[in-house]
């Protein structure tokens, strides 16, 4: 019995064919998972499903339970039992979690606010999806990964009969990862319907029953799970085979770059250090990865480095055995660091800009004379990096939020290549990146580190972690909690580490 | 956890109070103590009401991501209009006021309209509106003053309460506070949520109600409540209620706050932005009676450069131009700074230009104080 | 409670220092600035121990704001420029019900029991200008230039100017060609506004009522792209220097002067008799409305070349060499002694 | 496909053309064609150029994400130091401008600074500005008109260019377009950059070429290019290059576009929001001197209200009040749209009121034709 079908949908965007007569069929109660590369078009196609586009801007039917509908708008589709976790964070960072978790669904009781029920509702919310943090505390204190989850809940305060994920794992932690999967299990024998998007193929086979793929905005095939391994859902996503994914190559050298020592930050408006007594080397040519579990202080530890935050810092830093202190990103790109963060709508990416502006954002040094720039040259290097980063788009003028949210990523690294910097630290690479594209980007790792880029990898993949890395460092609580080898490493020292056999507080 | 937030988010609060208080002070001791006088107080308060309560819908507007330059304008046209109801066509009062409010909402429809559902900038609607409603007043009005409203409606802006009546408000105000904070409790308990300590709880109260009962007191030495300030504490209630306490104050901050979330959460952005206008139109009108009522005159330039007032009241208050946060406690205080330093400078008869300088300057250093406390 | 209202605020009141409070309407306009200067002046010699002034920068609610402040600290006597002649009305009947008498300058207050209205005859000025036109220019084409729309004594002056046009209109002796007011009687909307009438009409401009000399002046730099300065006859009022510099270089025909010496002085002296109790004269009575106020009005001045140096100079309210200096030497009238 | 999107773009930039050519149209009709004689466009061009000026600061500063309320008052205080330079203390005329200009530059520096190294809000510290300018001019001035200045000086903003070197201008502007054009094209070849067709690329620079040349010949019918319109074109041509060609234009729109990303891609965001202001301040020193020229004379009341003007200009321009985009060619559209309805309705001498409200009614229309046409 099929709960949804979308039959024949074709979808255009100025320059681009999005979705071009797509079938998609989902059966009721089971796990449907949409695979595809980036840009092949499965965001499009929920957002058609969502309302977001409305049933006048494409072509093509969709059918709920072998009903005609027509969405315009979210309220639609909301009506119709279909509820979306967006790819792209969509929480109000100015408001609490139990008013995001409950927006525009706010539980009324005489006209007033029941914040009671609210708070109630969240509490047992947050236990479920295992997040322990206070209802009234303000997403903006919340790191990605824990927005992310907040977005579940959200979705599933809405208890609908069809639920869509458009990429709820990529900002998550493994740990993380295995609450969602237990929660898509007891959904399922809810009977909920789930439709999930994700470019982790593990998980994907985890647990779906069956995979469409889609490609270049067609349908390719879908197959039921007893059917599928890995090599065949790439193989249909990416058209060919892909061998190997972690072609890890060792350049590691014995020149120090980088020295951290006994380093600790504390931003200006807190009471508890972001990050404390820090040590850690990188050498050139090397990828020193840093391991931990979410809110261990990962990002804050980049971020931090990096000149970001007004504060204080204590310890030293040595660049080249020289001590240095960056007190802004800017002193950090002078000095030939590079930082692409975590959160590229937020930290990377002015989004209203094209993409060719984007990309030279932070080089515009290089390709300038006494201020003024040199456009062909900017073309001609955004163009080749956006060649060799394989970024898909229209044109070098398309504005950068009409990209699909892989292409996005590309281009902020894209950015940070044009600096040409010595060390590069890259915060959740491969979010949100297809497989085809992860292995460019390991690829791109190795060929940075060929050239003495020394380059330090937060990642919440452990596999990715342990695949590329030459040396791990795993924080915990703020602060390290060891540092393996690479012969070392393997997933149980690192999580042990990583939860530090002390209990993980908030 | 909570407590340190909660007690950060004080102290951020606290700085405007401590900026005002330092203005206060200042202003006392450069009068000999004139300024602190009951007199003065009322005084203070009478003249502070018109911009309070345009800053109080300003504060809606502005949290929900747009703008109104066109309160002045919509100030002096109401009150035109209730002006030429009574005087010309002999209304009585509280048809008037009927009228008037009625005026100002359809007012802020058309703003709205053109605002939620044509897309243009509130800012261009309004800059229009600005002109448009001063044009329309210059129409009807003639370009004449029209004055002497009937004792009626003078009250509005110039009577007082008797104080019993102020003492009772008071006491019942304080009464309800306790009362919803109590149940609040209970019920936090019940949902095992966290509470601050009942010390910090009850003690914030007491000191809140501490101070509202000595500014009574002082306030009623002189003559009473003044009916202005009454009717701005109302509204003032009322729209901190809204909100805080309703789904539409919600999606308000949602829209301001995060546009793209708000209507991906499937909020009605076009009917809550209307909604907005539709309720500053109200208020302006309100402010319109009120100037109208203390003038005992319209007047063709009624609230010419009062939009600046009100938005200047709602940032200093700590709300972001950006939108998506503000609170309207925050924009009374502005509005009390900003009259206080008009009535402090012309206490102190300092020349004109003077008057402007320190002002500004005053501006800058009181949203200073407030900034470097919060980073 | 009302023992308690008496004990404060009035600090003054016991002792016997003279407080006079002077409120104006708005100080941008030039010539408040000597209003308050020859008063306050002439008030501290006639004993005034201190005059309180205040402006409220055009803005009529600041102007009730400022009198209610100014009767916290104590004045004895409130002079008052109201910015608009109603609105100030209730402010005033409060300082009449609190004891202190409330004298009106230049403008009247209207709907309330004042002590007395010193002033010029608003309503005079209008007509002075446009009969002093006439007289230059009895058949043409006119453009009214009005001034601020939404000051009410804008209105006045229109008024009078139209006693004496509108009969000259109806017999077709002078055609009134635009008919435009200035927003702030600013002298850049003026500009503007004059170039465009110049080149709707093709420059058969032959008078420009002007209700004031910073409206004129702007009118005048159009005029002059034109080369129409010293043929086209504009009006003005106040005196203000550039003014007067131009009706000595031509460019502009006349301005009322209100002999502002005369009516700070006459206003000082008044306030402090009133203040100490003693009596004074007036000259007539003014209807505000609901009242018969005792007032003195005196003669506004039409100046224009020939009588600079018997006026506005012999005032002392402009020096000789201020007012001629773009002319040249050997031009200059006599110099007074 | 690349075509396809440059079209797109330029139909939005035509809609507020077509919005301006209906407006002219419709007053030409009205005025019998008077208002598009040479006379009239001549007059057209000087009265926009204050405006102008100041709309093309106004657009950097909103592109960064700020605001700037201030400019009217500072145009006022530089205009009066000006003119108080010249006619009481003699100085000439170049030095006067020097003066002038360097004064700007400080006020915008104070201003700057407070914005960007103290992080208070653009809005209030240029309110402040408003009032503490506007006090210091009250201040130095006494409060009087001050007058006559020198030839030298009244021909900044009266007089007109010969009209062979109006020609020699126009002829060297549009030769040195082909000639950038011509090297870009090479450029791009050598690089093995795709470029429009040579069609296309030409075409579109006669087509301008030929607009500018009938313009100057339609405006030199009667007495030759303004000099204030020159000022305001080598001005807007210095922007247009500034934000589009150099790196410090880049870091505006990626301030304000996203102030954090900005910060991580190692722009100095402190320094380049104090330079917009200080840019501010030295163009808002341009449009005093030109004010004052215009007028010769420097009045108290000089700029009052033309911070709105500017940045109506810039918001019918179609620079978003958050920052991030904009041009400044969109911008002078802008001041040309709102001088024309002045312009017009006081040629045809529409009651006041009217004019007020006809005008509001425009800007919304133009407005929304601008909207509607992108949608
Ligand atoms: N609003 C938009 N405007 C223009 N083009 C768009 C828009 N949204 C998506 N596209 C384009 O449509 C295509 C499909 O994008 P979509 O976001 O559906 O990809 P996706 O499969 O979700 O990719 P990813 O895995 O990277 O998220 C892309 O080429 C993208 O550039
Ligand atoms: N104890 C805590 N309470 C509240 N918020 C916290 C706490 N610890 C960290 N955070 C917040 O959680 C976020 C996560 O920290 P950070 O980004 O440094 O960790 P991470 O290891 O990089 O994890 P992530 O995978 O989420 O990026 C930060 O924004 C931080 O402010
Ligand atoms: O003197 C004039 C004054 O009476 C009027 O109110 O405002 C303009 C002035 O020129
Ligand atoms: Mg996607
Ligand atoms: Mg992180």
């Amino acid at each position: 019995m099929s709960i949804l079908h979308m039959n024949n949908i074709s979808k255009s965007f100025p320059g681009v064919k999005a979705l071009d007569n797509v079938n998609f069929k989902v059966d009721e109660g089971e796990i449907h998972a949409l695979c595809g590369e980036n840009g092949a078009g499965k965001s499009t196609l929920m957002k058609i499903l969502s309302g977001v586009h409305p049933s006048d801007s494409h072509e093509g039917d969709v059918y709920i339970h072998d009903q005609k509908q027509h969405f315009e708008s979210i309220r639609d589709s909301e009506a119709a039992g279909i509820t979306i976790i967006y790819q792209e964070l969509a929480l109000v960072e100015e408001l609490s979690v139990a008013e995001n978790i409950f927006l525009g669904n706010e539980p009324v009781h005489n006209g007033m606010m029941d914040w009671n029920r609210m708070h109630d509702r969240t509490k047992r919310l947050l236990d479920y999806i295992g997040l322990t943090i206070p209802s009234n505390e303000k997403v903006k204190n919340l790191g990605v990964g824990r927005q992310q989850l907040i977005e579940i809940a959200k979705a599933l305060e809405k208890q609908s009969s069809l639920i869509i994920l458009d990429e709820p794992t990529a900002a998550l932690a493994e740990g993380e990862v295995d609450i969602l999967m237990s929660i898509l299990e007891d959904l399922k024998s809810k009977g909920i319907t789930c439709i999930y998007i994700s470019h982790k193929l593990k998980e994907v086979l985890h647990i779906a029953d069956s995979i469409t793929i889609l490609r270049d905005g067609k349908t390719i095939e879908t197959i039921a799970r007893s059917e599928a391994d890995e090599n065949r859902i790439i193989a249909s996503m990416v058209g060919r085979e892909l061998t190997e994914l972690f072609p890890y190559q060792n350049n590691s050298t014995d020149h120090t770059i980088l020295s951290v020592m006994e380093y600790s930050f504390l931003r200006k408006k807190d009471t508890d250090p972001m990050v404390y007594n820090i040590s850690f080397e990188l050498k050139k040519g090397e990828v020193l990865g840093i391991g931990g579990l979410m809110g261990s202080g990962r990002t804050e530890l980049a971020m931090s480095l990096f000149g970001s935050y007004e504060g204080e810092a204590s310890g030293s830093v040595y660049l080249n055995n020289e001590p240095v202190t960056l007190r802004s990103p800017k002193e950090a790109v002078g000095h030939g660091i590079g930082y692409v963060s975590e959160d590229r709508k937020r930290y990377g990416l002015v989004t209203g800009m094209d993409v060719s502006k984007n990309t030279t954002l932070s080089s515009l040094s290089h390709i300038s004379w006494y201020g003024i720039l040199n456009k062909e040259q900017e073309v001609f290097n955004t163009r080749q990096v956006t060649r060799k980063m394989g970024v898909k788009t229209p044109s070098l003028q398309t504005i950068v939020n009409k990209l699909s949210g892989g292409n996005q990523q590309k281009v902020v690294l894209s950015k940070w290549l044009l600096t040409s910097p010595d060390i590069l630290i890259l915060d959740e690479p491969t979010r949100g990146i297809d497989v085809g594209a992860k292995q460019e980007i390991y690829h791109l790792i190795n060929e940075l580190t060929s050239e003495g880029v020394a380059i330090i990898m937060i990642t919440s993949e452990l596999s990715e972690l342990i695949g590329m890395s030459d040396r791990i460092m795993v924080m915990a609580e703020h602060t390290t909690a060891g540092e393996v080898n690479r012969e070392d490493a393997d997933q149980e020292t690192i999580m042990k580490l990583a939860t530090g056999g002390s209990v993980h507080a908030e | 956890m909570l407590n340190k937030l909660s007690f950060k988010m004080n102290i951020r609060a606290y700085a405007l109070i401590i900026a005002f208080l330092l203005i206060v002070t200042i202003f006392t001791i450069l009068t000999n103590g004139d300024f602190l006088t009951s007199r003065n107080i009322t005084n203070l308060m009478r003249q502070m009401t018109v911009i309070g309560v345009l800053a109080v819908g300003m504060t809606s507007v502005i949290i929900s991501g747009n703008i109104d330059l066109s309160v002045g304008s919509l100030l002096g046209l109401t009150g035109g209009i209730a002006a030429i109801l009574q005087v010309w066509l002999g209304w009585n009062t509280v048809w008037v006021i009927i009228a008037t409010i009625a005026a100002g909402v359809l007012l802020g429809l058309w703003q709205g309209w053109w605002i939620a559902y044509r897309g243009i900038p509130a800012f261009i609607v309004t800059l229009a509106g600005m002109m448009i409603f001063r044009g329309i007043l210059l129409g009807i009005s003639g370009g004449q003053t029209i004055a002497s409203l009937d004792p009626g409606f003078m009250a509005i802006g110039q009577s007082y309460l008797p104080y019993s009546i102020g003492y009772i408000l008071t006491a019942l105000f304080i009464l309800s506070l306790f009362t919803l904070k109590i149940r609040s409790r209970q019920k936090s308990h019940k949902l095992e949520l966290v509470t601050e300590s009942v010390f910090v709880d009850y003690g914030k109260l007491a000191v809140y109600s501490g101070l509202c009962l000595i500014l009574v007191y002082y306030i009623s030495r002189y003559q009473g409540i003044p009916m202005p300030m009454l009717i701005l504490t109302l509204l003032a209630l009322l729209f901190i209620f809204i909100l805080n306490n309703t789904a539409y104050g919600r999606h308000l901050y949602s829209i301001g706050g995060n546009h793209e979330a708000a209507l991906l959460s499937g909020i009605n952005i076009k009917r809550n932005t209307l909604m907005v206008f539709v309720l500053m139109g109200a208020l302006s009108a309100v402010a319109g009676i009120i100037l109208t009522s203390r003038l005992n005159a319209a007047t063709i330039s009624a609230g010419e450069m009062y939009e600046l007032d009100a938005i200047a009241a709602v940032v200093i208050g700590g709300t972001s131009l950006m939108g998506g946060t503000g609170t309207i406690i925050g924009s009374i205080l502005g509005a009390l700074i900003m009259t206080s330093i008009d009535n402090g400078m012309s206490m102190l008869n300092v020349e004109t230009f003077w008057q402007n300088i320190v002002k500004g300057m005053i501006l800058i250093l009181a949203v200073w104080l407030d900034i470097s406390s919060k980073k | 409670q009302d023992v308690a209202q008496e004990g404060e605020g009035s600090s003054s009141e016991e002792d016997d220092s003279l407080t006079i409070g002077l409120s104006v309407a708005d100080l941008t306009l030039e010539r408040w600035q000597h209003d308050r200067d020859i008063f306050v002046k002439k008030a501290k010699e006639l004993g005034a121990d201190e005059v309180i002034v205040q402006s409220a920068d055009g803005d009529e609610a600041e102007q009730n704001s400022q009198v209610e402040t100014m009767l916290t600290q104590g004045v004895d006597v409130m002079v008052i420029i109201p910015d608009n002649s109603d609105s100030i009305g209730s402010a005033a009947s409060m300082a009449e019900e609190q004891g202190v008498p409330v004298i009106a300058y230049d403008r009247m207050i209207n709907n309330a029991d004042i002590e007395t209205y010193v002033s010029f005859d608003n309503e005079r000025v209008g007509e002075m200008q446009a009969e002093y036109l006439l007289e230059e220019v009895p058949q043409g084409n006119y453009f009214l230039m009005g001034g601020a729309p939404t000051d009410s004594n804008a209105q006045v002056f229109r008024n009078g100017q139209m006693n004496v046009l509108q009969p000259e209109i109806d017999s077709g002796n002078i055609q009134v060609v635009g008919d435009q007011w200035v927003d702030d009687w600013s002298a850049a909307n003026a500009l503007s506004i004059m170039e465009n009438a110049l080149t709707a009409n093709d420059n058969n401009i032959d008078a420009v009522v002007a209700s004031n000399d910073s409206t004129a002046g702007g009118a005048i730099q159009a005029l002059k792209a034109q080369g129409l300065a010293e043929e086209t006859a504009v009006s003005g009022q106040d005196a203000d220097l550039a003014a007067v510099q131009r009706i000595v270089e031509g460019t502009q025909t006349m301005t009322v002067y209100k002999p502002i010496t005369n009516i700070a002085t006459r206003a000082a002296e008044v306030a402090v008799k009133v203040a100490n109790g003693e009596e004074y004269e007036t000259d007539t009575q003014v209807n505000n409305g609901e009242y018969d106020i005792p007032s003195i009005l005196l003669d506004p001045i039409a100046v224009n070349e020939d009588n600079m140096v018997e006026t506005v100079i012999a005032d002392g309210f402009h020096s000789f060499e201020e007012v001629y200096t773009n002319v040249p030497e050997e031009e200059r009238p006599e110099r007074p002694q």
